[in-house]
């Protein structure tokens, strides 16, 4: 498939907003009009804070685009894990963070109903896509966590406008379980018809596992894969996955992150 | 005050200014064309290719480091077909001068490959990375032997007039006479340094981090090293010398030409910041006029 | 849940704890015993001695590098003669084991001190640093040849019983060849890695930023080649090995464990903060202890 | 000569207070009560920003003690050169310092009058020994720097009830000219009697120049010296000076970094 070459930008975008969403998590709002312009849903960007000798951490932090909004605003929306995140979660308002972006290949949805199945920090590009979505075309958004208090901005999630459901662990929200409980009731309920697409971000077993139920009902299949990421561009050639063929690799931040699922070694360890 | 004049020769290759993208943190070209303007750098060392395709390590392939990366990607290429056909048509379209980085685990790979890129229109030069390992010797680099590393450079000295560079391994005992021994056999100029062998660990699961084992290091954390070996290296053979390891930045470049180094390569920075190389030419260039000096060489130390 | 046993045996030395101080950044003990628990550290090595008094290197000695730093302090030291008199009657006096850490320029002055330190009460090893210049060779250092460094080892192996653990270069293309040459010299055990060869250059100054061109790198830059080399030497003897290089958290520490390292010497990073050796004591403990491990051996991976 | 070892702390402090004082120079008040009880007029401090993994830059900054205060109180004027005092600079009320400190010999000012001759941010111990000396004994400080705006401090400076001599290279404030001007004539007005007690800090040109005057006039000296420190605490060995004798070398952080100017090799090149 020949694309014309997406446009990307590098540079060092003001911090407009900076808040916990949730314990250990961050929403961080940069302005990034280019990079806001050209964004589509599933793609991410590699963030680091700016400071002009900064050596070490050496390497940027990939993070999906979580939405956009008016006035260039870029925001993600990340999980504080290590030295590269707790460093980011430190900027303020005002202060500056290295943006490069938007990068990679996002999701593309057909025309018929969508099935969004996000996990974890998954959620976060799942967001840009339910807005991009148009509401009232009968699309779905599924949405599991450990528990209530890790699934931030569902706020956001219902004024997209499509059905909602959510899983918690701990059974502190919504359905007592995992998201795939509440994916086979929703494939159950599509039967017999032509099927939604299905689109999901989340852990590697929550992947495989909604993998399953997409194969066994031939829906097709969207996943967004992570693996370490040293330049998020193209250059390195580090961000690779097994093919199913077990010849060669796809690279994920060029030919990805968003991969069908038939593209995918299911059978490889996780990423 | 005068202008400083920034182009630089190795041996019979000229380059605009002394600034190049090290091979395997820039692909063929292409794939950073929309970062970086193409036209501002000396020149582009393409993604080391071999005779056939090679897909590659499996993952985990990368680790960062204090001050640097770690990684094992495995000589993953195109192979030289897809890139005469492919990459070599766009490469040669910017104004930078076109390198081809090449590798092989026999003498005869790297003549072969040689051979074929001497035909090619818009390969201004060959680099030859001989920390490769060598089949025939058990598997130790080319690149740790004087004997394998003049081996190599002879035989592809011997199929191509092109400008010959040199790709010397930092992991010996000496690198001057590794140094020597490829200069003697028909090197135009070598380059140092390639990676250092390191590893890292992932104490989670307690194993190494990488599929592999081992893998090479690079960054700001090996620039001394880097700069210790283009010292010795410059003062011991007649050839160019051209400077690699941890270049973020002006400085660090400029420190390399004090060092003894003819022309620098920016690697691990390309991929932390695209725009590194043309704000190393920016910044010599600025510290050469502020100084009203005429050429990079004016700052070689005696 | 088990408490750990964080006793190894390093050969015939028994320490109540994997974590040395290393030597040349603890001078003889007592510079630093009101800013650390010398009771608590499983080892202090002390600053390298020879036969006489050494004054060191003219300054700049010192020059910081990215994550890391490079030193031609120049092996100054009081001479075994001060040591024994003034410096290891402190020194005994720790719980801490004593290990003195001798240098020479030729192996018969590796086997005058080793001989003393035999007979001086309060030694409990003695390491052999071995990247010193071999003078009658041309001034490479002992540990970048087989044969200097198996001399140096027999030399000292011969006239003492105390635990021999000699100090590896990292500065050679096989580090597990030297490392075979001293095990099958007598050595008890091998301690890695000294210092990496280097350089800075002062930029303002055009000219290279220590007195002695060159230097020796130490810190965080260089955990992964160190990591690399305990792995392949804990792999090619059977003697144990002893971690060293850009050990600053017990995390560091229990990575070199994974990799092979029966124990560990924390250097640079007690120059940044003295106290991070019993740190890391304490985070190996805890580390072990939340996992339901009973000694430091069992994190190594096989 | 046998001292007992001084008391060394190593403690994050919490900064109290931080403040640009004069064109790229900062006055920094941390809360160090056992650094603060411990220090004497020449000793300094290895300082950090404390963070617990960093690891770029490495080490720590040496800083004299500018001088201490009721509360614990430990206050450094610095000026900013590079990368370790921009991070320094970066701290705010609140943050935390790794202190290091009190560290080295300082100045062991006699029974009779005493000169304190500083320059530049040599300046910056001088106020802790004009401080601890007592008003009205005859004491003088002649302090210089290029120009007025770089002459921090003169307030507590004058406070300190000495006489207070200043002079600015282009005349912005006090005398034009150097400090060693200033000193020619002070020492004339002593000469006769036995002669004060010189204790100077500053550029090198500056340290010889006043002790041509000190030596001419046979005058005890002492002058505190400045060199690349990797430790400060007397571990590493790289803060060598060589010995007048050119016998081995003086250690700055643990002999000085006051010496007596006899003990200085003034032929060697500026450390
Ligand atoms: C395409 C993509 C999109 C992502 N989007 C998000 C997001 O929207 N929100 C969010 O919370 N996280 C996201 N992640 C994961 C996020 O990048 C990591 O959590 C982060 O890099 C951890 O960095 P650290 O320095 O805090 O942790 P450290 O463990 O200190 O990181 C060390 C190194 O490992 C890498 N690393 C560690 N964990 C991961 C991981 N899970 N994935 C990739 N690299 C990792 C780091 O990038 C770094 O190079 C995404 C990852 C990828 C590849
Ligand atoms: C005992 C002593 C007391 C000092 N007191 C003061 C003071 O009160 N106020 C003040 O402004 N400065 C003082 N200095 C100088 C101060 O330490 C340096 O300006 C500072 O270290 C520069 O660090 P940097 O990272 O900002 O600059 P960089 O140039 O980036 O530093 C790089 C390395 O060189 C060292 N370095 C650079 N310049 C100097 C220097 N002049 N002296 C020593 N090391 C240097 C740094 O410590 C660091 O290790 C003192 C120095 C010493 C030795
Ligand atoms: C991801 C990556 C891939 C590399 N691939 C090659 C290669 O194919 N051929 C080669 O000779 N060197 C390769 N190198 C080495 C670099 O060209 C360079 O010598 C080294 O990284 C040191 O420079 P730096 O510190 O500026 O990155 C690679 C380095 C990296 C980081
Ligand atoms: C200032 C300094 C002095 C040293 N002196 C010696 C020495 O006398 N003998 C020796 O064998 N190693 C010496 N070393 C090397 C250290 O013991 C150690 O091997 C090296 O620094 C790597 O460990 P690190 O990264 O933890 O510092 C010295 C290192 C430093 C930084
Ligand atoms: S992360 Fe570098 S090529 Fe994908
Ligand atoms: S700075 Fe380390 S001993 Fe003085």
């Amino acid at each position: 498939m020949t694309v014309a070459a997406p446009a990307r930008f590098d540079l060092d975008a003001p911090v407009l907003d900076h808040r916990p969403v949730a314990p250990g998590i961050h929403e961080l709002t940069v302005e990034a009009p280019g990079v806001a312009a050209a964004a589509r849903p599933g793609q991410f960007c590699m963030l680091a804070p700016a400071a002009a000798d900064a050596r070490d951490p050496l390497l940027r932090r990939p993070l999906s685009i979580h939405r956009v909004a008016d006035g260039g605003r870029v925001v993600f929306l990340y999980r504080v894990v290590g030295r590269g995140t707790a460093l980011l979660a430190a900027r303020r308002p005002g202060d500056l963070v290295r943006v490069l972006g938007p990068l990679g290949r996002g999701f593309t949805p057909g025309a018929g109903p969508a099935v969004l199945v996000g996990g974890g920090m998954g959620i976060a590009p799942l967001l840009f896509l339910a807005e991009r979505l148009p509401a009232g075309h009968g699309h779905a958004v599924v949405l599991g966590a450990r528990t209530a208090a890790e699934l931030p901005g569902l706020d956001r999630f219902e004024a997209a406008g499509h059905r909602l459901l959510v899983a918690t662990e701990d059974g502190s929200l919504g359905e007592k379980g995992l998201v795939t409980g509440i994916l086979e009731g929703l494939l159950e309920e599509a039967a017999g018809g032509d099927g939604p697409a299905l689109f999901a971000c989340g852990p590697w077993p929550m992947l495989r596992a909604v993998r399953e139920a997409a194969a066994a009902k031939r829906l097709p299949l969207q996943v967004s894969l992570e693996t370490r990421m040293a330049c998020g561009v193209g250059l390195c050639l580090g961000c690779a996955v097994p093919r199913p063929s077990g010849e060669g690799y796809h690279h994920v931040c060029r030919e990805g992150p968003v991969f069908d699922a038939e593209a995918v070694s299911w059978e490889a360890p996780p990423p | 005050m005068k202008t400083p004049n920034l182009a630089v020769e190795i041996g019979p290759l000229r380059l605009e200014n002394p600034v190049l993208l090290a091979s395997g943190t820039c692909g063929y070209g292409a794939e950073l064309a929309d970062l970086v303007d193409l036209d501002a750098v000396g020149g582009i060392v393409a993604k080391g290719i071999s005779l056939e395709p090679m897909p590659g390590n499996p993952p985990p392939r990368t680790v960062e480091t204090p001050c640097g990366l770690l990684n094992a990607i495995g000589l993953e290429n195109v192979g030289l077909q897809a890139f005469l056909d492919e990459k070599l048509p766009r490469l040669r379209r910017f104004r930078a001068r076109v390198i081809v980085n090449i590798l092989g685990s026999r003498p005869e790979d790297y003549a072969a490959l040689a051979e074929r890129l001497d035909g090619a229109g818009g390969v201004d030069a060959v680099e030859v990375n001989i920390s490769c390992p060598n089949v025939k010797a058990g598997g130790a680099a080319f690149g740790t032997d004087p004997a394998a590393a003049a081996a190599v450079t002879r035989a592809v000295r011997r199929v191509t007039r092109l400008p010959v560079i040199v790709k010397l391994s930092p992991n010996v005992t000496d690198v001057t006479e590794i140094a020597r021994a490829v200069e003697a056999a028909g090197a135009d100029a070598v380059s140092l340094i390639n990676t250092l062998l390191g590893m890292a660990v992932d104490l989670e699961a307690r194993r190494p981090a990488l599929s592999t084992v081992f893998g090479g290091l690079s960054g700001p954390a090996v620039k001394p090293v880097a700069l210790r070996m283009v010292w010795q290296v410059s003062r011991a053979v007649g050839i160019p010398v051209i400077g690699i390891g941890g270049i973020a930045s002006a400085r660090d470049a400029l420190e390399f030409l004090v060092a003894g180094a003819a022309a620098v390569q920016v690697g691990t920075a390309t991929l932390v910041r695209p725009g590194t190389a043309v704000e190393v030419i920016r910044g010599i260039r600025d510290y050469l006029a502020a100084r009203g000096l005429s050429a990079p060489a004016d700052l070689r130390c005696p």
